[in-house]
């Protein structure tokens, strides 16, 4: 029955035009837009559903296709389609946005249409992103996300928004501009904008390292990755939760995303040449991060930068096959990397959405998002508390919770590429600790820190569900990940086997 | 006999005047007004030159509508004088700067 | 050139003919309307534009055709070119009517001298022969010229007026110059002719070359391309935000029907040479444009410098010197001739009879008191800034593409990387809208006749770049 | 077969989930019973399965449970490994669990945090049970730290104490500098063998003998041997083995009830048992198993030192468990790896009893830790007495008691290694410690036995008048647990020198020391009186006397020892400078090093150089560049004319 529908269409258009009709309904009746926007996620959820009942995970092909003319001139198409490594990013974004729609319920009392509406509208885009098959279509969307999510966070952000939201969008759109070029420069190689077509064009070195170089602006900073990371901690302080949850949950992921279906299969051997760049900029962001998440002050900020640590990993999976093969002469270990940052980004989905909410409920009641300001949480909120060192030990890397799986994963990998590189990424298991841990004991353990943690409540009912969706999720995945990493095999090994061939 | 180039030479140095004067001139619009004239004329000399020596006289009909044109692109250039100096008082290319950056 | 007269063909030149008859109709009606029922002659203007659009399309053939021995073509290019003038002319003359009534203005001469402007726009459009060419030019430029004085009792304007006088006349003078060179080195003054006597020239000789860089000077005058753009910002500044509106949008068109018919159809074979200069002009556009509008306080101001950098993206598309790059450049022109349009709009919906909201300060919490015009705002700015799904992002997508084709890709680089700057100060005026704290808050009252073709303005930017394909494809198929 | 392991495994973790999650709901009394019960039915299943091999003659099992993850062709499965080791683990932890839980009711029975207290320890047993019977890495690698992090909760069980949530943090992190290690090791296990499954492992690790890889550039070292220490590296955080034994004295504030558990008789042993299981692997280098037996020794003997100036009653007890975990390291790096397993057996018992009586002091003392403050308890508290003085007696090895078999046995096995072909210096030394390390056992234990139940009464009149014997739940689990530390010794035929452990522990012929005694070994009455005639039965006899005389008859002996060696008792007193090493060079350099690059770095270079630094300069750029807008017209007729020039003299004159 659903494999009729354009479920990817839906999946993008839904949420758009159910973003339309909130903003419509506006907020003369201010619990209008509330209602309307869950529903719609919610829809958007369900819809989400057979993509991965439904998913074929014998094939490396793209599933779910639909294709339609746009711009005949260019050869420039509606064209979408899933494969193993979209598709559960698709998901996640639909269940991320229903936990986003959730936890803005109350917080958010002024404009509460229009911030349902830009969520909604964000959703669609995302969507876009990672079903687009057309590179023109993949970049509209890429783009047009910026202009929700600058809304977002220079409308409801804190004192600072304004600073950073101009930051956010000029880092990002720096980036893109130049993969822009990129792009069109494909386009006549290739003699269209499909990005299948982009993985087999045959491409000199010198032309493969430009394409490279502009793509890595556009994903390094994305992602982010050291040292174009400066925007994430300030758009992550001013955003309000919701923004912090889909920044952290998804927006990081599409620049993970563009590596795979970007950088690797059509700039392979480039790929191959600049590898110590990212495995590079991949460490560094995972200890160097690591050492300044250590030393912030601002919970939002410190979980920003852990963030970056932690994508760190998922580049370091993506570009550590190269190494690998240049140490033990075959591409085994390799597959283990890609999948390894894969569910990374999967599960840093999850983790880093409870931490920013964990930091919004409290925020809520305070109003402030400085350590110092706390002090034995634990003490007037028990059962909050236990949720936030769940997430916490999950954010550290806990075997047991999803954060464990992909950097397991990935370590396991680059040992097999090189020792230091394996040290320098396990260095995550101490500084991952220690900065969260940390931060944990300053906000939730010791007495009472003054009064106003004294006045705290307990998570309320809605808080609660929220925070127990993604403790399941993050416990599910923890506990067995293979259902996740099953849709990616065909599809990583398909992308392996591609990016082994020279295009020289 | 005098060349092509000699006229050619001549507008030339007509050409030059005019814009010298536009940019020297920093004292009367007018001047400014005789100047966009000169450079007009310097045209018309070339067109007129070139007309003549190429034994074709679409260079001379051209020419009789710069002048045309001239005529009443000074007529717009003095009611914008006359604006200005209602409204400032003085026609000195120094006053009108109000506007700048 | 055959010597036997025989009768043009009145007919191609009928939107001309239609609209010189119906201009002077309005000139003298006018005379007999007194200020009660002045509206009665923004109808009939009107009424002339679109009169003159229905006779334009009646009349259009589908190739090039010419007429007048040869001094006037009509082709499609002319025809969507043209049309689309008349429609941003339509638009400009209807968001006008409330500003000019507040600063009682509202005079007769606007719309004639509008309706004149738009003739001279038409025959440069449809010109190609050099005469014409200046014919129509200079009657757009004095059109123009009275029209920025015409509000006599702002001293911003009148010295706006004079500044663009002098520099139009320079300007005209340098172009008129090059055309003598080039009639000197070839003997003619049709475009036709000159194409083909340039095809067996060498293309370094030195009178060509001499006479390109006038004629390109006179024409980059025209379009606003550094060094030529030191009146845009003064200009667009002084003059009354309707008259800006008229300037920043449909001359902008027909600015580059000139360069399409002289350096295209006339100057193809020294395409090597003018496309360095243009290469130049393009980079110091996008340069100079981008980095001063970041210090600006003025939105006209800003706009003005806005548009300079936009100019460098259009000039980008002509100097690719292929029709994919001509095609762009013309979609890149009528979109951006809408979108600019519509943000001078904004202004004139923000302005009262005592104050001119021309500064970004007045932008200030615009959100708060109408939600709706911010929003709209805010999809001109993000189209300036070229961000999809806008159609501004097409227009750079296309221009892009188009110089990447011929292999300078250097040059796209540049191009973004300036956009990137260029997007600061578009993002500030959304900041400013949404995201500062409101010092007047009282609800913006808009009349709905603005208030509708504001939005169908803006949407339509967005429209546009939701299904490009339609508009893509016809400037595509005009160059084949 | 599947079942009974699950039973054992999730029992307890339904009780946990249960007083966990509904704690509230079903109250302090249901919340025991459910915690208890499953444990109960662990511990009574794991005696099952213990029979089952003991009797019945059982092959070991090894099955897998699920599929975790399949990736690049490597399974990631969750199973079980059941073989005699784990039999015997398996019983250890499930009876001191079920000590410590039924301890607990009397122990924390007016804390508010009763539910989540049983909740957490039912949560560790879980942990630990897939720990030690987990068949592969990943599994392990869970274990290992879920037990990590139950410890964790415990230590900060009382979150509002500052010391106990700093002490929870440090033994996390200092943990999780031993996991850093493990898990490369992991990797290397990985990458040499392709699994992470121990029998596939096990069989695969012999091809490597003689594999070289590069740490160092330009340095070859042997795979195995880095692969051994860095597993080694993990037991040596888990097992609180020096430098890495920082945080296990500080965990003492958790109560007491953890402290027997978790931080003496099971998570604390989790290295002893890896390494154990991983001997087939340790077995093939040698380098490892001295860097073993050389970190085992120094731990052993320095760490004595310290117990002797503590006067923290839990503190000189944790001493003694790190100084009793560096005599089982010892045991492995000799590979005598059933001595050690057979000492970590004993001494869960005996020190799980130490602790529970510590911890029945403290609860009559109302929560007094200080020796200094106690005195004379043996009157009071008769059945803590005698249970203690079982405890110690069995800690310092005296005969007959079950510390004495096992630590004999470790100290034969050593003796023994100093005599094999490959024997170094390392062994000798190691031979020395744990020697000297008898006599310090000795003195320490007493000093705290003397102190806190003979002597004068020094606690103040209010205490003194609540002093009394604790209920029957606590008490019952000290006799209970006095049992097996008398004897469980007694075992040693069958677990030591007979052959137990069959193929669950592999030793090389070359390394076999414990083979070398088994046949000396002539039944237990020939072991005991050979021990009584060893240099270690006088050694704790001196100890004890000393212990007696120092504290009891001459205290004055101890301050001018304090006098005379003053720079000692500082060294001591400090703790060699370790915990100043690890909070103020790396937690404080850390920190200061993260403040640097975030302030340097981030702020300054990154973002206010670069970022908006470009910015600014655009801006500034920006102002500059519009002054050229004069606003003079003939500046900009000028502007035109220049454009005009320059492209003139470009293309004409330069030649396009």
């Amino acid at each position: 029955m659903f494999a009729d529908l354009p479920l990817l269409s839906l999946l993008i258009w839904v949420p758009i035009f159910g973003g339309l009709i909130v903003l419509a309904v506006g907020d003369k009746d201010p619990w209008g837009a509330r209602p309307i926007a869950l529903i719609v996620t919610v829809l958007t959820f369900l819809l989400s559903i057979p993509l991965y009942t439904g998913f074929d995970t014998g094939t490396a092909a793209m599933q779910f296709t639909e294709t339609a003319n746009w711009i005949e001139a260019f050869n420039i198409r509606y064209a979408l389609g899933v494969d193993g490594i979209s598709m559960p990013l698709i998901i996640l974004t639909s269940v991320i946005m229903i936990i986003i729609v959730l936890a803005g319920w109350k917080v958010i009392t002024h404009r509460v249409s229009q911030y349902m509406a830009a969520f909604l509208i964000m959703q669609g885009l995302i969507n876009g992103v990672f079903a687009s098959l057309d590179a023109i279509l993949f970049y509209v969307y890429w783009e047009a996300m910026l202009i929700p999510m600058f809304l977002i966070i220079g409308i409801w952000g804190g004192p600072n928004r304004v600073y950073a939201t101009i930051k956010f969008f000029l880092y990002t759109f720096l980036g893109s501009v130049f993969m822009l070029v990129a792009l069109i420069y494909l386009y006549f190689k290739a003699g269209s904008f499909d990005i299948l077509a982009f993985h087999a064009v045959q491409l000199s070195l010198q032309e493969q390292i430009l394409i490279f170089i502009a793509f890595l602006l556009a994903f390094a900073v994305k992602v982010p990755m050291w040292p174009v990371h400066t925007w994430l901690p300030d758009a992550h302080v001013e955003a309000p939760t919701g923004g912090s949850v889909i920044l952290a949950a998804i927006m990081l992921k599409v620049g993970g995303y563009g590596f795979l279906r970007f950088s690797l299969p059509i700039t392979p051997d480039a790929s191959h040449e600049l590898d110590w760049l990212i495995i590079g900029m991949s460490l560094i962001a995972i200890a160097y991060i690591g050492f300044v998440a250590l030393a912030q002050q601002d919970m939002k900020k410190l979980i920003a930068y852990s963030s970056i640590a932690h994508m760190g990993f998922v580049t370091l999976g993506f570009f550590i096959s190269f190494s690998i093969f240049a140490s033990t002469g075959s591409y085994e270990g390799s597959a283990l990397a890609m999948e390894g940052g894969m569910v990374q980004m999967i599960s840093h989905g999850f983790i880093s959405a409870a931490m920013f909410l964990c930091v919004g409920v409290m925020y809520d009641r305070m109003h402030s998002r400085m350590i110092n300001d706390y002090g034995g949480v634990v003490n007037t909120m028990p059962i909050f508390a236990a949720f936030m060192v769940f997430f916490a030990m999950a954010n550290a890397g806990l075997p047991g919770t999803s954060g464990f799986v992909g950097e397991f994963m990935v370590i396991l990998a680059s040992f097999k590429a090189n020792f230091w590189i394996a040290f320098v990424a396990a260095t995550t298991l101490i500084l991952g600790a220690a900065y969260t841990l940390w931060m944990v004991k300053r906000v939730l353990f010791g007495e009472v820190a003054n009064d106003k943690v004294a006045a705290l409540t307990d998570l309320d009912g809605r808080e609660f569900f929220i925070l127990g969706t993604l403790a399941f999720a993050v416990l599910l995945f923890g506990v067995w990940p293979d259902p996740l990493v099953d849709v990616m095999h065909v599809t990583i090994d398909n992308l392996l086997q591609h990016i082994a061939q020279s295009k020289l | 006999m005098i060349a092509l180039s000699d006229y050619l030479i001549v507008s030339a140095i007509l050409f030059s005047l005019s814009v010298a004067g536009i940019f020297i001139n920093r004292k009367n619009i007018i001047i400014l007004l005789m100047s966009v004239e000169l450079m007009l004329l310097a045209v018309n000399m070339n067109f007129i030159a070139f007309s003549y020596y190429l034994n074709d006289t679409a260079g001379q009909v051209f020419v009789f509508f710069i002048l045309t044109v001239a005529a009443a692109e000074a007529a717009i250039g003095l009611a914008i004088l006359i604006v200005l100096f209602r409204k400032r008082h003085s026609i000195n290319v120094d006053d009108i700067s109000e506007m700048k950056g | 050139m055959t010597n036997s007269f025989t009768m043009p063909d009145f007919a191609l030149a009928s939107p001309e003919i239609f609209l010189l008859t119906m201009a002077c109709v309005v000139l003298i009606a006018d005379l007999f309307i007194n200020d009660d029922n002045r509206v009665l002659t923004y109808v009939l203007a009107q009424l002339s534009l679109l009169g003159t659009l229905i006779v334009t399309l009646a009349v259009a053939p589908a190739e090039a055709t010419y007429t007048f021995s040869g001094t006037y073509v009509s082709d499609p290019m002319g025809t969507i070119l043209k049309s689309v003038i008349y429609l941003v002319i339509a638009m400009v003359f209807l968001y006008s009517r409330g500003y000019l009534k507040d600063r009682d203005i509202f005079k007769g001469e606007y719309y004639v001298l509008g309706l004149f402007g738009v003739l001279g726009m038409m025959i440069m459009v449809s010109a190609h022969n050099f005469l014409t060419i200046y014919l129509g030019l200079e009657l757009l430029s004095l059109s123009v010229y009275a029209m920025v004085a015409f509000h006599k009792d702002s001293l911003q304007a009148s010295e706006a007026a004079m500044k663009y006088f002098i520099l139009g006349a320079i300007a005209s003078g340098m172009l008129l110059y090059g055309m003598s060179m080039f009639y000197g080195a070839t003997g003619t003054l049709d475009i036709t002719e000159l194409a083909t006597a340039i095809e067996g020239k060498d293309s370094n000789d030195i009178v060509l070359i001499f006479g390109l860089v006038f004629v390109v000077v006179g024409l980059a005058f025209k379009l606003g391309a550094v060094p030529f753009h030191m009146w845009i910002p003064d200009v667009y500044h002084g003059a009354p935000t309707s008259v800006t509106m008229y300037i920043s949008s449909a001359p902008k068109i027909a600015g580059f029907a000139l360069f399409m018919r002289l350096l295209v159809e006339g100057m193809g074979d020294l395409h090597a040479g003018w496309q360095d200069m243009l290469v130049i002009l393009a980079v110091l556009s996008l340069a100079v444009g981008n980095i001063i509008a970041l210090a600006q306080t003025n939105l006209k101001r800003m706009l003005a410098y806005s548009t300079i950098s936009h100019v460098g993206f259009i000039l980008l598309g002509i100097l690719a010197g292929t029709n994919a790059g001509y095609s762009a450049s013309m979609f890149y022109i009528i979109t951006y001739a809408v979108t600019a349009m519509a943000g001078f709009a904004l202004i004139i919906i923000l302005s009262r009879r005592d104050s001119e909201a021309d500064n970004l300060s007045d932008l200030k919490g615009l959100s708060r008191r109408s939600p709706w015009i911010a929003f709209m705002m805010l999809l001109l700015m993000f189209s300036m800034t070229g961000v999809p799904p806008t159609v501004g992002f097409y227009a750079k997508l296309l221009v892009l593409q188009a110089i990447i084709n011929v292999d300078m890709v250097w040059l796209a680089g540049v191009a973004v990387g300036f956009s990137v700057i260029g997007a600061f100060y578009y993002l500030r005026v959304i900041k400013l809208m949404f995201f500062d704290d409101v010092e007047n808050d009282s609800p913006l009252k808009v009349p709905a006749e603005m208030n509708i073709a504001f939005s169908m303005n803006s949407l339509a930017v967005l429209f546009v770049g939701l299904f490009p394909g339609a508009l893509i494809a016809m400037c595509a198929a005009v160059f084949v | 077969m599947e079942n009974l392991f699950l039973t054992i495994v999730l029992a307890p973790l339904v009780g946990s989930l249960l007083a966990g999650l509904f704690g509230k709901q079903i109250g302090r009394t249901a919340s025991h019973w459910v915690t208890i019960s499953g444990v109960a039915l662990s511990c009574a299943l794991s005696f099952y399965v213990m029979k089952l091999f003991v009797m019945d003659g059982m092959a070991s099992y090894n099955e897998s449970v699920y599929t975790w993850l399949v990736s690049d062709g490597i399974k990631f499965e969750i199973g079980f490994l059941v073989d005699k080791l784990t039999a015997i683990m398996l019983v250890v932890v499930t009876f001191v669990s079920l000590m410590v839980h039924i301890y607990t009711i009397g122990y924390m029975h007016d804390d508010p945090g009763y539910q989540r207290f049983f909740s957490y320890i039912a949560l560790f047993t879980f942990s630990m049970l897939m720990l030690v019977m987990a068949n592969n890495f990943l599994q392990l690698f869970f274990g290992w730290e879920a037990v990590g992090l139950v410890s964790y909760l415990l230590i900060g069980f009382w979150y509002t104490r500052e010391t106990a949530v700093f002490a929870n943090l440090k033994a996390f992190l200092v943990n999780r500098v031993g996991d850093f290690g493990f898990l490369l090791g992991i990797a290397a296990v990985l990458m040499y063998t392709g699994s992470l499954d121990y029998a596939t492992v096990f069989a695969k690790v012999p091809s490597l003998v003689g594999e070289t890889m590069q740490v160092f550039p330009g340095t070859e070292w042997s795979v195995l041997t880095v692969m051994c220490i860095l597993l080694f590296i993990g037991a040596m955080g888990k097992s609180a083995q020096v430098p890495l034994h920082v945080w296990l004295p500080d965990s003492m504030e958790g109560p007491t009830p953890i402290s027997a558990l978790i931080h003496a008789a099971t998570m604390v042993t989790a290295g002893i048992f890896m390494v154990s299981r991983m001997s087939p692997i340790f077995e093939l280098s040698t380098t490892a198993l001295a860097f073993i037996l050389f970190i085992g020794a120094v731990t052993a003997l320095f760490m004595g030192f310290l117990g002797l100036i503590q006067h923290d009653i839990k503190r000189v007890v944790a001493y003694s468990t790190l100084s009793q975990l560096g005599y089982m390291t010892v045991a492995l790096g000799a590979s005598a790896y059933s001595a050690a397993i057979f000492h970590l057996m004993t001494h869960a018992f005996f020190k799980a009893l130490l602790f529970l009586a510590a911890g029945a002091v403290i609860i009559a003392m109302h929560h007094e830790q200080d020796m200094r403050k106690m005195g004379g308890l043996r009157k009071y508290m008769p059945i803590t007495y005698w249970t203690s003085l079982i405890g110690s007696l069995a800690l310092i090895g005296f005969p007959g008691f079950a510390g004495f078999f096992s630590k004999d046995t470790i100290i034969e096995a050593v003796h023994a290694a100093t005599k094999l072909d490959h024997a170094t210096w390392v062994h000798s030394f190691a031979y020395f410690a744990v020697l000297a390390g008898v006599f310090i056992t000795a003195l320490y234990s007493f000093r705290m036995f003397f102190l806190v139940f003979h002597g004068k009464e020094r606690m103040d009149d209010h205490t003194r008048e609540h002093l009394h014997e604790c209920k029957a739940v606590v008490t019952v689990p000290l006799i209970l647990l006095a049992i097996p530390s008398v004897l469980a010794g007694y075992l040693l035929s069958d677990v030591v020198m007979g052959d137990y452990f069959g193929t669950a522990i592999y030793v090389a012929q070359a390394n076999d020391v414990i083979g070398a005694l088994a046949a000396d070994y002539h039944g237990i009455l020939g072991f005991l009186l050979h021990g009584v005639q060893g240099p270690a039965f006088w050694l704790a006899m001196g100890g004890l006397f000393s212990a007696w005389f120092i504290y009891m008859k001459r205290p004055s002996i101890a301050d001018w020892f304090q006098d005379k060696f003053g720079f000692l008792h500082t060294l001591f007193e400090n703790k060699y400078y370790m915990d100043d090493l690890f909070i103020k060079v790396f937690a404080g350099g850390g920190r200061m090093l993260g403040k640097g690059l975030w302030k340097q770095g981030d702020v300054n270079v990154i973002d206010g150089l670069i970022v908006n630094g470009s910015a600014a300069t655009i801006n500034w750029f920006a102002g500059v560049v519009r002054v050229v807008q004069t606003g003079y017209l003939y500046h900009y007729a000028f502007v035109m004319i220049l454009g005009l020039l320059g492209l003139l003299s470009w293309f004409v004159w330069w030649g396009a």
